[in-house]
């Protein structure tokens, strides 16, 4: 339709006085913007499937505990940490020169690997041989064990936890820090904004990965410690310059000035209009952080660098280090850790995305 | 008639005054930056001496105290600094801790040519085939293929991408056993070479910047030409001659057989680097070309009879380029810190590797020098990309200057 | 006051017949023009004028075929010198757009790109549409002497869109849409964004261009007193169609369409004959639901029942002036104002 | 107009001709100046090609002449030797120079035998005293030869030493030579009563004198003094006389120096390859044969034969007549692991060369290669859990024993860390068979979980050791039900204590391990938990200030188990920039320390070692955890003078003056 702005002087306005209390219109409004973006988002499928999958890994995380509580699982076997399946699987083998000769490997094998385990046999033994881990996928283990016996998918359930917390509380930490620093530089200016902005500049001078390094190296860095100092980084960075010029955008709106007029203090206005008008953007960049979050500390984890107990990044870590990095025969150990990564990060970033399309003025095609 | 000059950048003064007081900021900044990096150095647990030496027991205790005086780790910690800083900013690097003592500059000098090579080939394509596939793609806005394709890109882009090269090194190298699975050379063919990896480098470098600066250029030129077919011979000739040229310098080239060697190993590399990349760029492509096309301008070009090829790539994208044009610049600002994960995987011997090294093994010189180097790196990243926004949208070239 | 232009026997060089012209949109379709047909000689001007929304947009773009990508047409014919655009496949079209007719924006600023210089802009268009095709240099003096005929230093061609004025940047733009000899411009708000002043140089050149170059133009407001000043003929639409053509004298001072006579009523006057100035209640209806019957009753003060569920035609009442609507002869002159 | 219509045009032209001429010069330049910066690149990828070396009538037949080519890891980062063994002495230089030093007196593989290198006497001469000073003149064999021919002699020797003491090179060569106090520059008058060489003099070409400050005993003068690496004075004394300072003269490049152990080092591509060149070897030729117990017997080239470290007795050990029979040692850096693998597999490397050996998960891939061969070989190394001992409740034996007690290393290595950990009970693993004491049996070894807990307990109670709520074994669950709760000593409760371990992205064994400690230590009340921690962290806090508690590292060690002394000797006291972390206080153990230090007897020291390990394993300041073995891969091509022995292959540098190839 015609959608250029056209003074409303041929309109008539017709203001009507609410009898119900504010905040049941207020919430009222609420929801109906909600129910429209809701539609909105809906409608773009790239947002719904983002939401999708992060519901799925969210159902994931949260299923762990319940089934240690309800003793589906035994900690003892299933522990992310020190879980270990105890059970001994023997099988029948005769020992070979070479792997290359066996047709069934569960009834042969190499003379070299028992003599690399330290066991001396000829060829043509038969001997009783314990099946070592990593075991594949079966019905105890549906993910398979890694090479210190432990569950692959109650690891990768634990990661699942470890990622949301991680990411939620940097993005939280990103998003309240950049909410605030980006609408008190915009409400200020001066020096104010000045001293923000040449912050801002500062850590997007960074090197990210190499600062994380460093700040790894501090020896005791925690999940949550990671976490903070991703908030602040991205807080006081790059996200608190976007959601400045957004607040910049929101302070020249008569609002402000009537808010002003009317005697409104300082503070005030900027945490009482200001900022609830910069939100939608801010949580739009709770989505992205959430995405750097996850893919920071599964670098950091997969260079070896965390001193963490369990994460997606280590379990790649470890198996990389153990030896089955590149071993299509033990996909279960890396196929299942690399794709939880990607696919959370990027389902937090199609949601993003599917946001962005709503809140984003720019983008909207309608 | 010639020449009306409306270009802000010769009327001199203001901008001048305006690098001036960038310059300045750039300055302070980097002292900062130099001074934060410094003190998070040495803030880091142990050292780099006690990790070499102090697991020796066969070692008296004073080996330790005369490797720590031979580093000036003896003296109080301000005064290393400041004898560091001055060192620094006169030029002098020090010399390694950890690769004692060897100089800081030599370590750098070698491995810089080598970071270049493989980032300056993987921007190039990312950028060439993510801009191209983010206008394509906001063209399409909307219709069939749009959300497999921003699905896929974004998975791309979001991709854990340690895992995804190890992933494709599996694939390409392991199974189908195409590509070299690592490093950058091999051995047998450069025994005896007569002369080092880094010089053919660089100048398989300079040939490279040399072709795609003739080919833009010519092309970019070509768009000025009045007749369509005019301009679709010169763009021809362009890649003709470009690409001829490249050929003919090589096939003539003593170096050929050393250059190929390296760009056998680069391809894996450079291959997944580009397809991590390219997602990116188009995507920031996409998102330009959206808000651009909702823009008059491109409903008056349209009207104009304008073809949507013309449209699209004179009107819209034209304007759509740049944000992407700026991050490629900040692309190119970042390449050693995205150096570390891509040169550990690959095993390319780069900044990024020695940068992960030295802040592991704590080489403080050599850590300190290559966050300079990025910070440096960053810093120039940031000014050159206002200042080609300013070159890009005359609209900033005047309030920069006011 | 009159226009005097010898207005062309001839047949007419654009003819608009019923055309229909739908939004598709997630909520149904938006019927936004609705049967609408006009016709355009050479030399002459045309006005259509309505409140926003009212479709003459709409119809300014589908002119040129640069309807929005969820347009369809459901009927109707645009026939440019005999031909019918809406048949053309898109080359086609887009070679009849800027040579045959060209369009002068609303808000000049954005109508032009901001990385490119207004000259290049400019070049652009003749290089694509004047054949044989032109020097560098003869481009460049055509473009000096467009900038001459419109007002406007020729050194400026050479600038960036953003270092003009609005008025300068829109006399540009009447430039760029002479450039190809058009023998129709549309202007399509061409003075809204602009102060007074400049308002009117900018109707006074666009009068003389045509006047001196003897082409066409069509002029799209929302501003009745911008469309009495310089147009032969009008039309007005509301809600998608036209309730009311004819000359422009005659329709101005004499509206028979209960619309045009609010419009006209609400509007003061300085040129026009003095009047009572009456509010025009309501909005416009929904156009994804439009009201049966005439598309104006809700906010009609001379409704019946008839209106309610009748479309009336548009129908000549004398003189080229035709009204769509049943109860036209209820309608006061304008001079008396509305009863209340 | 037309110049405005041109300019592009201009601009591209210039533009394009300019980034030619860039590129042509691109080269030039980096060829002016990588030339005088850079000698090594200059001289190493140089036209003097290796065949000339080759082509020389001293090598040993060229008939099976092959190249040994070997993946490692990591970079090498110096092409100098004397930097080498100062501080940049990771395991790749070593791989890469170690071999090119004459020494004296050597160890011989496998069984580490003393044995003459240079000397003449078949054991190190005793010496006597002179005044406050001890003197031991040393006869070394005329023949020996560097590899460019010239003769190893005396002056070598004196000029290595003298080059260590006045250019105060430091690292790694004050292990191999240890100064006396007094001319240690670095020293303040604390310790000054150390023995500590004095000075190596040449009397002659061919009898070197060294001069101690005192008696020396087996670790300072046998496997000490006189096992230091010699290098050639008429290739690195012109070196030296131009170098100002120590740091200039370790910068230098070590191109071209002469070895004397069968290979030079020829050239060496940054993070790509390291080559070295078969040199003329003066004992190439030679036969060494070792027997079971130890005993060497070794036959010159000339044909002469003699044993050393006993008479021959037994099964032979390893048969070796020396080469070099390769052409070419070539090293190829490779990114990791799995591209060591690959390069293996492929058939691109023969072997490779790695300390963290072959780990367990690319067995598959290896196997998979009918023509690769792999070897398990134990590692001189272990991992441990060292106690706070300055600290309550580490402080009291008891506490410690019951620890001890609590962990069952069999359980570990057998179920958990399957066949990547071996269990361990000392300080010197079984595999250093001479100085291991094998009737040493850990606390509560071979028992059951349940008799654990039992045992534990007793120990505790025995000590005073009280509980609010005492632990007990709960038969159903197999587990510990109720946990103790309230564990005090006469009183006094033991507050929240830290066991440090490396995370798991560091060893997954150690922080495996340190998780089931710290279960097993709260199953006894015991309120500790696992702080996965950095490396650096770990190493900074423990030999810093001492407000830990507990951690767990490891230690890679030597053959000659003089490091039970550091660790434990209370003079070595962390706190005082010693070994000794725990800061153990024993005076048995100093005595016999100190005893062990003077000991010029093999039997005596060993006899000495055995009651120190003792007491350590009654005392445990370290519960000694595990080891690891060391898995290595090989080209079945490739034969070795010996394949079992402690630390494998690459504790001899993957053998290469004795590989051969069966092609």
């Amino acid at each position: 339709m015609d959608t250029k702005q056209v003074p409303e002087s041929l309109q008539r306005i017709e203001v009507q006085i609410p009898d119900r209390p504010l905040w049941r219109i207020r919430a009222g409004l609420l929801w109906e913007s909600f129910k429209s973006n809701w539609k909105l988002f809906k409608r773009n499928r790239v947002g719904l499937v983002g939401l999708v999958v992060i519901i799925l890994f969210a159902i994931l995380g949260l299923a762990q505990p319940i089934l240690f509580a309800t003793g589906v699982w035994d900690a003892k076997i299933y522990d992310v940490r020190t879980g270990n399946d105890t059970r001994v699987r023997i099988a029948e083998m005769t020992v070979v020169a070479n792997v290359d000769e066996v047709i069934d490997p569960t009834s042969q094998i190499d003379r070299r690997r028992l003599i690399a385990e330290g066991e001396n046999v000829q060829v043509g033994d038969v001997i009783q041989r314990e099946l070592k881990h990593p075991w594949p996928p079966d019905r105890h283990h549906l993910l398979g064990t890694d090479p210190n016996g432990s569950d692959i998918l109650s690891q990768l359930m634990y990661g699942a936890r470890a990622a949301f917390g991680l990411g939620l509380l940097a993005a939280f930490v990103t998003v309240f820090i950049a909410t605030t620093v980006g609408s008190v530089a915009a409400y200020f200016g001066g020096w104010v904004d000045s001293f923000f902005m040449r912050f801002a500049d500062l850590l997007l001078m960074l090197p990210i990965l190499a600062v994380l390094i460093v700040a790894s190296s501090f020896g005791r860095f925690k999940l949550w410690h990671l976490a903070i100092f991703l908030g602040l980084l991205g807080g006081f960075g790059g996200t608190a310059i976007v959601l400045k010029s957004q607040a910049l955008s929101v302070k020249v709106k008569p609002f402000i000035d009537a808010a002003r007029v009317a005697g409104g203090n300082n503070w005030r206005i900027v945490t009482a209009h200001l900022i609830p008008n910069v939100m939608p953007l801010s949580f739009l960049y709770v989505m992205f952080s959430v995405t750097g979050a996850i893919s920071s500390e599964a670098v950091l984890s997969f260079l070896g660098l965390l001193n963490i107990q369990m994460s997606w990044g280590l379990m790649i870590n470890k198996t990389q280090s153990a030896g089955y990095l590149l071993n299509p025969a033990t996909w279960w150990l890396i196929v299942p850790a690399g794709l939880a990564v990607t696919l959370l990060a990027g389902a937090f970033y199609l949601a993003g995305r599917g946001m962005d399309e709503i809140i984003n003025p720019r983008l909207r095609n309608r | 008639m010639s020449g009306y000059h409306a270009n802000a950048f010769t009327k001199g003064s203001p901008l001048g005054r305006y690098v001036i007081k960038r310059f300045v900021q750039m300055v302070v900044l980097f002292l900062v930056f130099f001074a934060l990096s410094w003190i998070a150095l040495q803030a880091i647990p142990g050292n780099s001496i006690e990790q070499q030496l102090r697991l020796n027991p066969n070692l008296p205790p004073e080996a330790i105290t005369q490797a720590l005086a031979r580093r000036g780790l003896d003296k109080p910690p301000l005064e290393q600094f400041w004898l560091y800083t001055k060192a620094f900013f006169t030029g002098d690097l020090g010399v390694s801790w950890s690769r004692y003592p060897q100089p800081v500059s030599k370590l750098i000098a070698e491995r810089l040519p080598r970071t270049v090579m493989l980032f300056s080939v993987a921007l190039l394509f990312q950028y060439l085939i993510g801009f191209q596939a983010g206008k394509y793609l906001a063209w399409r806005r909307n219709k069939r293929g749009e959300i497999a394709i921003t699905i896929a890109g974004v998975s791309l882009f979001t991709v854990f991408y340690p895992w995804f090269g190890l992933m494709m090194i599996l694939l390409f190298a392991v199974k189908l056993g195409w590509v070299p699975t690592n490093g950058f050379i091999v051995e047998a063919t450069w025994r005896g070479a007569p002369v080092s990896a880094n010089h053919v480098m660089v100048i398989m470098f300079f040939s490279l910047l040399a072709v795609t600066a003739f080919i833009g250029l010519t092309s970019w030129a070509s768009s000025r030409l009045d007749q369509p077919n005019r301009r679709r011979l010169v763009k021809i000739g362009a890649w003709v001659v470009g690409l001829g040229g490249f050929w003919l310098f090589w096939a003539t080239n003593q170096y050929l057989v050393y250059a190929k060697d390296v760009a056998v190993h680069l391809v894996l590399p450079v291959s997944v680097l580009t397809m991590v990349g390219f997602a990116g760029v188009m995507l920031i492509t996409r998102t330009s070309m959206l808000e651009t096309m909702k823009e008059d301008f491109v409903t008056t070009a349209r009207a104009k009879g304008l073809s949507e090829a013309m449209v699209r790539d004179r009107h819209a994208a034209r304007t759509a380029l740049l944000p992407v044009s700026t991050s490629l610049v900040l692309a190119v600002a970042t390449v050693i810190d995205g150096g570390i994960i891509t040169e550990s995987i690959f095993g390319w011997p780069g900044m990024g590797q020695l940068l992960l090294a030295s802040v592991v093994s704590e080489d403080i010189p050599v850590a300190l020098a290559a966050f300079s180097f990025t910070g440096i790196l960053a810093l120039l990243g940031h000014f050159a990309a206002d200042i080609l926004y300013g070159v890009l949208d005359p609209r900033i070239r005047v309030t920069s200057q006011g | 006051m009159t226009i005097s232009n010898e207005v062309s026997n001839d047949a007419p060089i654009l003819d608009v017949r019923n055309v229909v012209m739908h939004y598709r949109t997630e909520k149904g379709d938006v019927s936004a023009i609705e049967n609408v047909s006009f016709s355009l000689k050479s030399g002459e001007s045309f006005g259509l004028v309505g409140e926003s929304g009212c479709g003459k947009t709409s119809m300014a773009m589908a002119l040129l075929q640069l309807q929005a990508e969820n347009a369809t047409f459901k009927g109707g014919e645009i026939v440019l010198n005999g031909e019918d655009m809406l048949k053309m496949n898109p080359a086609e079209v887009r070679s009849h757009r800027w040579s045959d007719i060209s369009m002068v924006f609303q808000g000049a600023m954005n109508a032009w790109n901001p990385v490119h210089r207004v000259g290049a802009q400019i070049k652009e268009a003749m290089d694509l549409h004047i054949r044989p095709q032109l020097s560098h240099t003869e481009s460049r003096e055509r473009i000096a002497s467009l900038f001459e005929m419109v007002g406007l230093d020729p050194e400026m061609m050479d600038r960036y869109p953003h270092e003009f004025s609005g008025g300068m940047r829109q006399r540009a733009i009447i430039a760029m849409a002479l450039s190809c000899d058009p023998q129709i411009i549309i202007a399509d708000e061409p003075t809204t964004a602009l102060d007074v002043i400049v308002q009117d140089q900018i109707l006074t050149e666009l009068k003389k261009i045509q006047h001196d170059l003897g082409m066409s133009i069509i002029y799209i407001s929302h501003d009745i007193a911008v469309i009495a000043e310089v147009t032969d003929r009008m039309g007005v639409m509301y809600a998608g169609k036209m309730v009311e053509t004819g000359p422009t004298i005659e329709v101005f001072h004499n509206p028979k369409h209960p619309y045009a006579f609010l419009l006209l009523s609400s509007t003061p006057s300085i040129t026009g004959p003095r009047r009572k100035l009456a509010p025009l209640e309501g909005e416009p209806p929904n156009l994804l639901d439009p009201p049966p019957g005439c598309r104006f009753h809700p906010r009609c003060p001379f409704v019946t029942d008839q209106c309610r569920t009748e479309e009336p035609p548009l129908a000549e009442i004398g003189g080229g002036h035709r009204v769509a609507c049943w109860n036209w002869e209820s309608v006061p002159p304008l001079s008396e104002g509305l009863r209340k | 107009m037309r110049a405005s219509s041109k300019f592009p045009w201009r601009f591209v032209a210039l533009l394009a001709v300019l980034a030619m001429i860039a590129a042509a010069c691109g080269g030039s330049t980096s060829d002016t100046t990588a030339a005088p910066g850079d000698d090594v690149t200059e001289t190493t990828t140089g036209t003097d090609t290796p065949d000339t070396t080759m082509t020389d009538d001293t090598t040993p037949p060229s008939a099976d002449a092959f190249e040994y080519k070997i993946a490692v890891i990591e970079d090498f980062t110096t092409d100098n030797y004397w930097t080498y063994l100062d501080t940049d002495n990771s395991v790749y230089n070593g791989y890469l120079l170690g071999g090119q030093a004459a020494a004296v007196y050597t160890q011989v593989a496998p069984s580490f035998t003393l044995a003459p290198s240079l000397a003449v006497d078949a054991v190190p001469p005793i010496g006597a005293a002179d005044g406050d000073n001890w003197v031991i003149s040393v006869a070394l064999r005329e023949g020996p030869t560097w590899s460019d021919g010239e003769a190893i002699d005396a002056n070598d020797v004196a000029f290595t030493f003298n080059t260590v003491k006045d250019l105060g090179l430091g690292g790694n060569w004050l292990s191999s030579i240890p100064l006396a106090s007094e001319d240690d520059p670095t020293t303040t008058d604390a310790d000054e009563s150390a023995v500590g060489l004095l000075s190596v003099e040449a009397a002659d070409d061919y009898t070197v004198v060294y001069t101690f400050n005192g008696a020396p005993g087996l670790p300072l003068w046998q496997y000490g003094a006189a096992q230091f690496p010699v290098m050639p004075e008429h290739f690195w004394g012109p070196i030296v006389a131009s170098s100002a300072d120590a740091e200039t003269f370790e910068a230098s490049s070590g191109a071209g120096a002469p070895s004397a152990g069968g290979f030079t080092f020829t050239s060496r591509e940054e993070g790509a390859f390291a080559r070295l060149s078969a040199a003329p070897y003066y004992d190439t030729g030679a036969k060494t044969v070792v027997y079971e117990n130890g005993a060497v017997e070794y036959t010159s080239p000339d044909g002469v034969t003699e044993s050393y470290g006993g008479t021959p007795e037994g099964d032979v050990v390893s048969e070796d007549v020396v080469g070099p029979y390769a052409s070419e040692v070539v090293f190829t850096v490779t990114g990791g692991q799995d591209q060591a693998v690959l390069a293996l597999t492929e058939g691109e490397v023969d072997f490779w060369l790695t300390p963290l050996g072959v780990q367990r998960g690319f067995l598959d891939r290896i196997l998979a290669e009918p023509d690769l061969e792999v070897i398990t070989n134990p590692n001189s190394g272990f991992r441990y859990l060292s106690f706070n001992t300055r600290k309550f409740p580490m402080s009291d034996t008891a506490f410690r024993q019951a620890m001890a007690c609590m962990i069952d290393k069999e359980f570990m290595a057998n179920n958990v860390l399957q066949g990547v950990a071996i269990s361990l009970d000392t300080t010197v693993p079984p595999a250093n068979s001479y100085w291991h004491n094998a009737s040493i049996e850990a606390i509560c070894a071979g028992l059951s979980q349940e008799e654990r807990v039992a045992q534990a307990i007793t120990i505790l109670k025995d000590a005073g050791w009280t509980w609010d709520v005492e632990p007990a074994w709960d038969p159903d669950n197999l587990d510990v039900i109720p946990k103790g709760e309230g564990l005090k000593l006469n009183g006094e409760a033991i507050g929240d204590l830290t066991v440090l371990a490396p995370g798991p992205g560091y060893d997954p064994l150690r922080a495996t391990y340190s998780l089931f400690i710290e279960d097993w230590a709260q199953d006894l009340g015991i309120p500790l938990s696992a702080e996965p921690t950095g490396f650096n962290v770990i190493v900074e806090k423990v030999f810093g200030p001492t407000d830990w508690d507990m951690y767990i590292l490891g230690w890679g060690t030597g053959v000659f188990p003089d490091y039970v002394v550091d660790f434990f000797e209370s003079s070595q006291d962390s706190a005082e920039g010693g070994f000794n972390t725990p800061g153990f206080k024993n005076a048995e153990f100093d005595a016999l320390a100190a005893e062990f230090k003077q000991a010029t007897e093999l039997a005596d020291a060993q006899q000495l070692v055995f009651q120190m390990e003792e007491i350590i394993a009654t005392e445990v300041p370290y519960v000694v955890l595990f080891t690891t073995p060391v898995l290595e891969a090989y080209r079945n091509n490739l034969s070795f003078p010996f394949t079992a022995g402690l630390g494998g292959i690459q504790q001899w540098n993957g053998s290469q003056a004795s590989v051969r190839s069966s092609q």
